[in-house]
């Protein structure tokens, strides 16, 4: 059974998942799940990372450098807006009086 | 690729993100999980540091600064009414980078002369092709949305035939490159970079201004589908499993958009509807006779102080006029006289989904003061006042009522039922989908003019005057 | 990236399939749901084709009868059993006058 | 293991099982459900039969007539009542199929002279420890809920810590086992799979007869388990999932009856409860000084007749006495009638999760006219007569009111609030739990005594004389 396959059955198995899980999220935190799974799609910074490390002429350093700095954006970014849209929701209690 | 414990690591890393997005299904862990799929982040990039044979940590250094000061600096600066333009922009560097990695894979075997097989072709073809449509495509979208480019819909003669052809051309290419080696076909690779990226702009430009959401949440599931080929062609299954999540989840979100705005989604894609084209017609009645009760903010206050149960309906006007501190503080000042307080959000109330939540959230309303339309809707009758700040087609009862709406069918928060609604906006134009909105000209409904921000001031004012 | 940890990943993911798809079953069908999943646990069925049928001695062939014989008693009946009562359950309208 | 067309049947396979288990989630597409998980099941044979490479079909044959004959027979003869020995015994044959697997692999290995790579040897060792477990576990419960074994659980000395040491010693083998080549090792291979089945009996044995139904789910699990492990050692993906598939399920049934019967499931396996101990306390209240009323059947008949709404509580009762068909005769008389009947279901009501609905669907009870406990308790202070039919803890109230009663926590049906309730059984004894029931003491309370087939019988006649 090649890589290929493998990959196939892997990516059908976690469609199912992605499916499940995400018909999960109610309404209220569409955006925040929006920007998360967006950050998750930065993953391809392992990609990147490899190429930036493993590069043996000018091209392909320059190459390098840009995926892992674009990932880098999507990561970084990615999670931190999630973040601070995230710690705004509370509940009615723990209202704090900032604005 | 590496050996066991890596691999491992790999895995805990997709089970992170699952873990972490199972956690976003609730107000509650959803900060956890962002945290939780972050650390799953962590661990993939280091699993790759420490398994990987690298030559140079240089350029690594030099991309990462980069990139996560970039990142950083705006994840920090964003405006939350800016929320679909920051994603569609995070969007399109994700889908660059994984067209990257396929590129640089490609580039590598044509350089070391080595020799192609099909299916790692096929992956690598996919990769880049996804991945260039999503990062020119969400830079387009993103300057819609900003403003930078025509928020009209870009149209001309024999468009969707040429993209068509173009598509078509692709393929051929892209199956050409797959089956031979890689060694004489740069310069039809090059060209296959180039076509995606003009691709991605033209498939983006003919879509309106105000659809662009639509296509960010669809371009968030390429990116998905972008990693997970360049999981392909590295053959990790850390990226295959994360890109399927994210691929799914973009196809839920769109699907969710499309079926809120009751529209289809190749009319989005293909409709070139929205930004600005003439009213859809609908709604029915002669415009002559009618006509809107208008009231002041004095006498408005007066109505919501008074009553016991008042439901806020909040719309991307709102978001247009930052007013939601505003709002907020109304709420409280009313919450204070004893009057009940509830928050009707529409599933595509402003610009994205669950984007006036966040705008409430970040003014520090609670989460539990937010109720669904399908929560709300059956109080109505018992509601006294229904205040509607900025939304106009989240509201329109012809969507209930009039079977030739352009909107009929779209579910909506039917205000029309409580005893008196008043709506906030500045004049008596329409909203988004150019529907007319028979619901000013109810009796049961009074017009309060003006930008939200103003009224909204006004209103604090007066009710803090009682 | 070998074999097993390939089954391994597959394993994970079918794992979060399964508790996310058995987790919105309703208590009204858990019986059913416990025989039919009980069928397709009687997937091991291929396994048992293989031995049976590639049988060098005796001793192999009759392991791989028994393999098929069991499997077989598995899927043949928890799928038929499992028919048998969700074909019973019916909404309101369409009761047939049989007992 | 075959070409990719044959893989990508088996991954069709697994498709088809997961779309399957899905549309079993409801009632209207749960038969066509499991139609679809049978048919995954067929291609997965299919796909088997045509791409290996088969020396002879003849034993295939026979191995699959006589299994088929065998579990058609079984399917079509089983009681509804006696569902949890079929699920038993089928299990074990699940199992045991699995287990073989792993041997016929190890014993080929062993005959060809062939080397073990240690991954693959601890493959079949899960294999064979875990699916002769299932298989002989599962057949002990058989025999007890059958009544061919003692219900009571059988303990002995030293039990639990001679188990461990079994265990320990089978897994000192087996890890010996997969580090050595098979030739030498066939002899203390027939070891573990003689050690595993006797496992499977000592760890079943000490449990009583009515705990067996959640033995019965976690066996489910274990089969699922050995399918994964028989995966592993075929490197077939299609028996990593499905068995994957099943072990999460079994899980998650064994939790639903632990929390229903709220005990840990360390309770279950290792407290030698049930099956006939004496009652476990709880209750309270001087034993003497508390009478319960008793009624006859032409008086119930007439309060069931008079009112308005009549919630029906059937429990493991009604099972013994296979009386749901004269049960629902009542419901249709009463309903003819123009009261409201409604079915309210307890989870762990009978002897398996969801045992009486499957008994009420046999008896044609439409599905819509059952309910869970949580939607039938705000309704109980407006319901006329609550009908208690062979149910006794699950309509305890000391299980809500008193926090010192073995099954105290355990949700209920509330039948104790109801104007009246009416409790058919043949005593005063207790229930599964051993505990006593305030309830039958109330004074809305009065018990109709009998065997449920006959008390029914006089209440479906008076009510018809009527
Ligand atoms: N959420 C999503 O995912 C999503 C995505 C794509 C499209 N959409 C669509 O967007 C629409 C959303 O409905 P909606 O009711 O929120 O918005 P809407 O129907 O677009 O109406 C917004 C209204 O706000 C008013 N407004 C604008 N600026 C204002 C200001 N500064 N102060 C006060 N009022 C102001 C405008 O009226 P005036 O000009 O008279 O002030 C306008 O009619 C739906 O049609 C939906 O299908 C939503
Ligand atoms: N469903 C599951 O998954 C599961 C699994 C394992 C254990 N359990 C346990 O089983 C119990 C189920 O509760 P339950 O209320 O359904 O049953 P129960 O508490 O066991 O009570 C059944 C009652 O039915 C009466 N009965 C027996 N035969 C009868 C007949 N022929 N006619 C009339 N009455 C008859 C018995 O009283 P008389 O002797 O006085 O007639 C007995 O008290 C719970 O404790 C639960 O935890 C359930």
């Amino acid at each position: 059974i090649g890589p290929l396959l493998v990959g196939v059955y892997v990516f059908v198995l976690a469609m199912f998942v992605g499916w499940q899980v995400i018909t999960k999220v109610p309404p209220t935190l569409h955006t925040p799940l929006m920007s998360g799974s967006n950050a998750i799609s930065g993953i391809s910074i392992v990609g990147a990372l490899l190429i930036a490390g493993q590069a043996s002429d000018r091209i392909m350093t320059w190459v390098g450098v840009a995926a892992v700095a674009m990932a880098t954006i999507n990561v970084v970014g990615g999670f931190l807006v999630t973040d601070r849209m995230l710690k705004m929701f509370h509940r009615r209690r723990d209202t704090e009086p900032e604005a | 690729m590496g050996s066991t414990v890596f691999q491992l690591a790999y895995l805990l890393s997709a089970v992170l993100f699952i873990v972490g997005l199972q956690r976003i299904s609730s107000p509650e862990t959803a900060r956890g999980g962002n945290a939780i799929a972050a650390i799953g982040m962590l661990i993939a990039i280091v699993a790759t540091l420490l398994g990987e044979h690298m030559l140079s940590f240089t350029w690594i250094l030099v991309g990462a600064v980069v990139g996560s000061g970039a990142g950083l600096f705006m994840a920090q600066t964003v405006e939350m009414t800016a929320m679909p333009q920051m994603v569609a922009i995070f969007n399109g560097f994700g889908g660059g980078a994984s067209a990257l990695v396929a590129i640089a894979e490609y580039l590598e075997l044509a350089r070391t002369g080595g020799s192609l097989e099909t299916a790692h072709g096929v992956s690598i073809m996919a990769g880049v092709l996804i991945g260039s449509v999503t990062l020119s495509g969400s830079f387009i979208a993103f300057g819609k949305l900003q403003g930078l480019v025509s928020e009209k819909p870009v149209t001309y003669p024999l468009q969707k035939t040429s993209n068509f052809i173009l598509l078509l051309a692709m393929l051929a290419v892209g199956t050409w490159l797959s089956i031979s080696p890689p060694a004489g076909g740069v310069d039809w690779f090059y060209f296959m970079i180039a076509a995606s990226l003009a691709l991605g702009v033209l498939v983006v430009i003919p879509i309106g201004g105000a659809d662009m959401p639509v296509v960010v949440a669809l371009l968030n599931s390429y990116s998905g589908l972008a990693a997970s080929a360049a999981g392909f062609v590295l053959v990790n299954m850390s990226l295959i499993i994360s890109g399927a999540l994210v691929g799914a989840s973009g196809l839920i979100l769109t699907g969710i958009m499309c079926r809120g705005m009751n529209r289809s989604l190749a009319n989005v894609l293909f409709g070139a509807f929205g930004g600005g084209g003439g009213p859809v017609g609908g709604g029915g009645g002669p415009e002559g006779d009618r006509t809107a009760r208008e009231v002041d903010a004095e006498s408005a206050a007066m109505m919501l102080a008074y009553a016991r149960q008042v439901v806020i309906v909040p719309g991307y006007g709102l978001a247009v006029a930052q007013a939601q501190h505003k709002l907020r503080e109304l709420a409280d000042l009313l919450g204070e006289r004893g009057v009940t307080v509830k928050f009707a959000i529409h599933p595509v109330a402003g610009r994205m989904p669950g984007h006036m939540n966040v705008l409430l959230a970040e003014a520090n309303v609670p989460y539990d003061q937010l109720y669904e339309p399908d929560d709300v809707n059956p109080e109505m009758a018992g509601t006294d006042v229904a205040l509607v700040v900025g939304a106009n087609d989240v509201v329109n009862p012809s969507a209930r009522d009039d079977p030739t709406s352009a909107i009929a069918g779209m579910p909506i928060v039917e205000v029309d039922r409580a005893k008196q609604c008043i709506v906030m906006k500045r004049s008596l134009s329409t909203g988004f989908a150019g529907v007319d909105n028979p619901l000013f000209y109810l009796p049961n409904n009074a017009m309060l003019f003006g930008d939200a921000a103003k009224t909204l001031t006004a209103l604090v004012r007066e009710v803090k005057e009682l």
